[in-house]
């Protein structure tokens, strides 16, 4: 059984050039999710780690070790989390949220803003802080130096970036949950590499991981690219 | 979202593993959709798992299959007001014993439940030669096994011994970890949809012990409840109610019945007859009321 | 008024074992509009955190700092950015940001809030007057020193600020580029409205440039003048050297009450000195002001005369460098190539030296 | 029902001190299998990583590009291809590995490896390049300057060995598939809480989740205070 | 036999836009044992590129480097380390490791395999000597910048090495520790074993060391000889201006054929010179060639006299720099404070300036 991958392989390549409607229904939702969420989340996180890596306060310390671990943060409890919430006799279960994207979007950006924070902080702050002092010594305003420190790190940020994407795309526990894994609806890579798991077809799931780490692998490429173009 | 979440021409189906991965729904539910208009979005989940989503109001309607917890469902406990109403037994297949074919512990297709039992326990105390996988995880299926070693008077959780593995997973799981037993010595119980799912990759494993005739302790009745509407206002109740009127309708039934995978009968459809098949008492008052909605699908055949 | 007015600043930084140290303490001084303040020292006597915490970079631990009569330790961020955007601060080692040479220079003005088209000339024109056209477009992370410490110059003269704070800026300079530097700074000088405070280890830019001449020693101002009165009367060592009194001994002075002089002896020299001392002293004495001559000199207005050897002979170009050791005590003396030609002096040719009372300075 | 997450904090709370037997087998295999495979993987990923930090070479790009690539390889896949392997009919079946904390630290160390050679990577290719000169031209061999840039930057190998434990013990797909969740063996957190949300039995899975972090803080806790003392 | 020769060195970057630029291009030098070799140059010449590829720490594009014949561009990693412990690199702008200053000076020793008990004195020894006592146990990364160049120079020398590298290495070093580092280089150039390459900005300090001073411009070697060589015939601007021709002035030059001399017409002045040259030329004069009298000198050995104004006067503690502006032309002349007084010279005064035909170097 252990040509199992090479089948998965020759499977994965046959799916993708069948252009299997369900295949491709699960490839957007996936790509959207995992995007929207990675996306959202820097937009809120960036400015966070940043201000974090920046300044200095009293309990930075604290805050600092509760980023680190946070960024260890069981999706699987946050997925639990977000369900108690989005439950219809949750808090915000009016809503009608579960079992949408929506509800994995909201589920997978608070996993990413942990580590985006945590890497955008740890980048601002690895900058020299020479390099700091002569843009503000060239009068920069706190933001000036902000948007500089930024632009500098911009490396270490796009890896923090990178690998929140891979988490949020290759994470199971909470999509699962507050998805529902809804076939049409709120299937992706992951949720269903389980379920053809769980029904023994390995091949199948195989199949579908070979594609996820390709397209990831393409994604990627693409983002070194642009940072590399960018740089 | 809102909006969708909120529209009657879709509801919710939390179920049991069993039921979805066995391919029954994905063949069951597009005819409902085609005659009604009514999507149904599937949550394939443990059986604990959907009932909870029943009582929190996360799904229209569940189905699954463990008789003590769907009555607990629709009971009106201490005046509570009930999750759900009118069960309706919908359908039943059978569990089943499975094995490695090496059968340390000896057991014989026409053994009764008791012996097979204790053949297994015995396996584990004394002959140190069988391994029984446990789902453990609180779902039909386990319930079901529990009260199997209460046949016997004898608690495998409780009585210390390596050779009783409790793996806390689903069936597909527990099946593919029995499989693996490194020493060809593993044996579960399965429900016949899911052995039948993976019998033909799991080739080393054979059914060891089933049910005999007269003896329906191996029965695995599946009942159906809408949520109760009363303690869950946005619950689409006349859809849902639909629904089950669907698949105890005739032409449900039939559906059931003619469902086949890899050439075998997975479920066998029982509304109404439950009663004379096995100990799953349907009360006429259920009859009654689903009766009315099965006019929609009158005239419908396969 | 004064432009500047820094009372009582004290600095202290944290060791490893959480012990302090005092970089700074208890600096007083006052700058006036448009003087050029120099700040000489030795290495790590705080020179260039005086002037980060001038340049609103750091905090200082104690003290005031009156800027037009607004104490700059107490403001807040956002007034901070103002006053930043007021002055210039080139570092001893400059740094700059990772882009090109011409996004470095327009930086300042693009924080301020110019547009392309309004900064593209004055960039353009200062990039000519560095001396890097043609680099413009080079990433600035990628120059020389030299290239580097221009840029970073271009960078903070660019924005013409009020207050210039210069570290060291002349330092990795080719002589060429310290020219430049030097018309630069000249220009910035005749504007009155413009204040510097520099650092420098040149005592030739110090003497060029300053008004006043600020000599910070182990956190403390030593010494503050015009360049006339440390140069005439260093009151340290440090000082001493640094003006150019290289010949520097350390004896004991008594008091010739006769003559009025001092007499110090130094091991087995006697040397005699104007000024009016007593006790352990130390004596300075510049090697222009030591005289050589071959033969005993019969003039009797040097005081000081003695016998000595040469140990050794530095071409400097047109001078020497002239080692001679009298009595074991080593004297350093500047002589042209001309006399050492028409002395015929060479190593371990006997001679004389002498100089003036005088020409003795002691500490 | 939203105070299920409130719940979940004091039922935790309780289970911690009623010293439940069960409670701390899941904490001793989470951790015993977390932190080996980390440690292993470390021992295998730093020297890798920083020499592809140290040198350049051809391929050097696409190498790294594969690396952030894995750095988000679906656990779910790795714990498939795991299983393949150590499956009775996999090529390894013959070891009986499977279902032992054993093939749960095989699976979390492939898992680790990559991210732990990214960060390594990006921690040692941070270095100001005038430091690295400095080093050499004092006369440090390759492996001297190797062993001073793993010292200078220990704070992001550090930080990426965080990363990478705090992902191990919060990962659930692979765990799951090749540990199984057997009680009182290869049952964890994670899995642990997997099996309650089937059950339906949020609040405990919710406290097992609250435990887990809180957990994991004090470790990071530990490790930076460790941190802080070096340094 | 050398100890060092570099053939046919060149050394390309390459920019932004992917063109290269050539940093070094045909660079040819041999090196004799127990020399001290000076590269002076300016800013970007590539004085301190052709330092980091002598010092193995960056390829060259092209050429060869024989070290007792051996090819040091084509060695294995492992010969290039051991290569690299003969050699030491004191960086233009030094950066130490993030620990205490007593470990940083140890580094070099321990990488060669020396204990603790083996390396303790030899570091404590060097630490007291470029006077860091009390320093050690302080984290290098938080000095002052000439402290930290003195760790660096500690750091180097601790080893010992056969060839020392030195990159503009007293720079940020005040005055007494520039005279530290003297004394360290002389002990150095003392042993015949060591030898020194060096670049510097100071052109006292390349005539103080410099056994031959190579001058670097854009990436060549546009002269190489004794100093002596160089300070009298400077074959560049750069290199003239270096060596203290501070007055260049640009003009035609035509032989007289009659007395044999050359005539230079700058705009509205003619120059008279004893080198023989025709056309476009550049005219050095040194400051303190030209001598100044309030009236027209009687005494005609001068054959340059030019009337002129003072246009400005700048003090240099004992001597004065003299702007003086004939027809337009200005000239720099310095003089003794002495003779400004005598002279009783005023900013406006009218003057007259006259030099020797054999001081006018023409380039
Ligand atoms: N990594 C690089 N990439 C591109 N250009 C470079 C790089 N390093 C140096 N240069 C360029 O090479 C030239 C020579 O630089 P180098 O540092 O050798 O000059 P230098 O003679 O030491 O000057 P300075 O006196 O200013 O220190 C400069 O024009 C510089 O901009
Ligand atoms: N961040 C810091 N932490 C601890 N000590 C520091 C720090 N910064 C500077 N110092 C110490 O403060 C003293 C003064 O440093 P500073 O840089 O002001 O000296 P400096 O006068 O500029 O010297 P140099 O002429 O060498 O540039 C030095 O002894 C230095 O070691
Ligand atoms: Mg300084
Ligand atoms: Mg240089």
């Amino acid at each position: 059984m252990s040509n199992d991958i090479i089948d998965g392989i020759l499977e994965a390549i046959r799916l993708l050039f069948t252009f299997d409607r369900e295949l491709w229904g699960i490839i957007e939702v996936s790509f959207r999710v995992s995007l929207t969420s990675t996306f959202l989340a820097a937009l809120v996180a960036l400015p966070i780690g940043s201000f974090i890596g920046l300044r200095e306060f009293r309990g930075k310390k604290t805050l600092s070790n509760l980023i680190n671990t946070f960024m260890g943060f069981p999706p699987v409890v946050m997925g639990l989390i977000i369900y108690l919430l989005l439950s219809r006799s949750g808090p915000l279960g009016s809503l009608g949220l579960l079992y949408s994207t929506s509800a994995m979007i909201f589920a997978q950006f608070f996993l990413a803003v942990p580590i985006i924070t945590g890497t955008a902080k740890a980048a601002i702050e690895s900058v020299d802080p020479t390099l700091k002092e002569t843009i503000l010594s060239l009068g920069a305003s706190e933001r000036q130096l902000w948007w500089e420190l930024i632009k500098d790190s911009k490396k270490s940020i796009i890896a923090g970036f990178l690998v929140a994407f891979g988490q949020a795309i290759s994470e199971v526990g909470a999509v699962m949950i507050v998805g529902g894994n809804i076939r049409w609806e709120t299937r992706t890579f992951t949720t269903s590499i389980v379920l053809n798991t769980r029904m023994g077809e390995f091949g199948m799931a195989i199949a579908l991981g070979v594609l996820l780490i390709s397209i990831a692998f393409i994604v990627n490429y693409g983002l070194t690219r642009l940072q590399a173009r960018g740089g | 979202d809102i909006l969708r979440a909120q529209d009657p021409k879709r509801i919710t189906l939390a179920t049991t593993t069993s039921t979805y991965d066995s391919g029954l729904l994905d063949y069951l539910l597009p005819k409902f959709t085609e005659q009604t208009g009514i999507k149904i979005r599937v949550l394939s989940v443990g059986t604990g798992q959907a009932i909870a989503y029943g009582q929190r109001g996360d799904a229209d309607v569940i189905l699954v299959h463990s008789r003590s917890r769907e009555d607990a469902f629709v009971n009106d406990s201490g005046g509570q007001i009930p999750y759900g109403i009118h069960r309706a037994c919908v359908m039943y297949n059978d569990f089943l014993i499975v094995g490695h074919s090496s059968n340390p512990a000896n057991l014989q297709l026409g053994d009764n439940i008791t012996t097979v039992m204790t053949k297994l326990k015995l396996g584990m105390t004394e002959g140190h030669n069988t391994t029984f996988y446990s789902r453990g995880d609180n779902s039909g299926t386990h319930s079901k096994e529990l009260s199997l070693w209460s046949l016997i008077a004898w608690d495998p959780t409780t009585a210390g011994t390596d050779y009783y593995k409790d793996v806390g997973a689903g069936m597909g799981d527990t099946l593919l970890i029995t499989y693996n037993d490194a020493n060809n010595r593993g044996y579960t119980l399965v429900d016949r949809g899911t052995w039948l799912t993976f019998n033909d990759t799991y080739t080393i494993l054979n059914i060891l012990a089933k049910s005999v005739k007269g003896e329906d302790i191996l029965l695995n009745p599946y009942g159906v409840i809408p949520v109760n509407p009363v303690l869950h206002p946005h619950i689409k109740f006349v859809s849902a109610c639909r629904f089950v009127g669907f698949i105890t309708s005739p032409y449900g039934q039939a559906l059931i019945d003619a469902y086949r995978k890899n050439n075998a009968v997975l479920f066998h459809a029982c509304f109404g007859t439950c009663n004379e098949t096995h100990d799953c008492s349907t009360t006429d008052d259920e009859i009654v009321i689903w009766r009315p909605y099965h006019s929609e699908f009158a005239g419908l055949s396969i | 008024m004064n432009l500047l007015k820094v009372s009582n600043l004290y600095k202290e930084y944290y060791k490893e074992d959480k012990s302090s140290i005092n970089v700074l303490s208890g600096i007083n001084f006052s700058i006036n509009k448009g003087e050029c303040f120099v700040i000489i020292g030795p290495n790590g006597s705080g020179k260039t955190t005086l002037l980060r915490i001038l340049g609103l970079l750091e905090p200082p631990t104690k003290g005031q700092i009156l800027y037009y009569n607004e104490d700059l330790c107490n403001i807040s961020r956002y007034k901070k950015v103002q006053y930043r955007r007021k002055f210039s601060f080139v570092r001893q080692k400059p740094i700059v940001r990772n882009t090109s040479v011409f996004n470095n220079i327009a930086y300042g003005l693009r924080v301020r809030g110019m547009k392309w088209e309004e900064y593209i000339n004055d960039v353009n024109d200062i990039i000519k007057l560095v001396d890097l056209k043609g680099l413009e477009k080079k990433n600035a992370r990628s120059l020389s020193g030299g290239e580097m410490q221009r840029v970073a110059i271009a960078m903070n003269f660019v924005f013409s600020p009020d207050l210039y704070l210069l570290d060291e800026v002349s330092a990795n300079l080719d002589p060429m580029n310290v020219k430049l530097l030097d018309d630069f700074i000249t220009k910035i000088k005749q504007d009155k409205e413009k204040t510097i405070i520099m650092s420098t280890h040149d005592p030739l830019e110090a003497i060029k440039f300053g008004d006043r001449i600020a000599v910070l020693n182990n956190g403390q101002i030593t010494q503050l003048g015009t360049p006339n009165e440390i140069f005439t009367a260093p009151k340290d060592e440090f000082t001493a050297l640094f003006v150019g009194y290289e010949n520097i001994l350390s004896g004991t002075a008594e008091m010739d009450l006769k003559s009025g002089l001092t007499i110090i002896k130094i091991n087995n020299l006697t040397i005699v000195a104007s000024e009016q001392v007593e006790g352990e002293v130390k004596v300075c004495i510049r090697p222009e002001s030591i005289g050589i001559s071959k033969n005993p000199p019969s003039n009797v207005s040097y005081r000081n005369n003695f016998k000595g050897n040469i140990e050794d002979i530095r071409d400097l170009g047109n001078t020497c460098h002239l080692i001679i050791n009298c009595q074991s005590e080593r004297f350093l003396a500047t002589i042209t190539k001309l006399s050492l030609n028409n002395l015929e002096l060479a190593i371990n040719s006997e001679i004389f030296i002498n100089f003036k009372a005088t020409d003795v300075k002691i500490l």
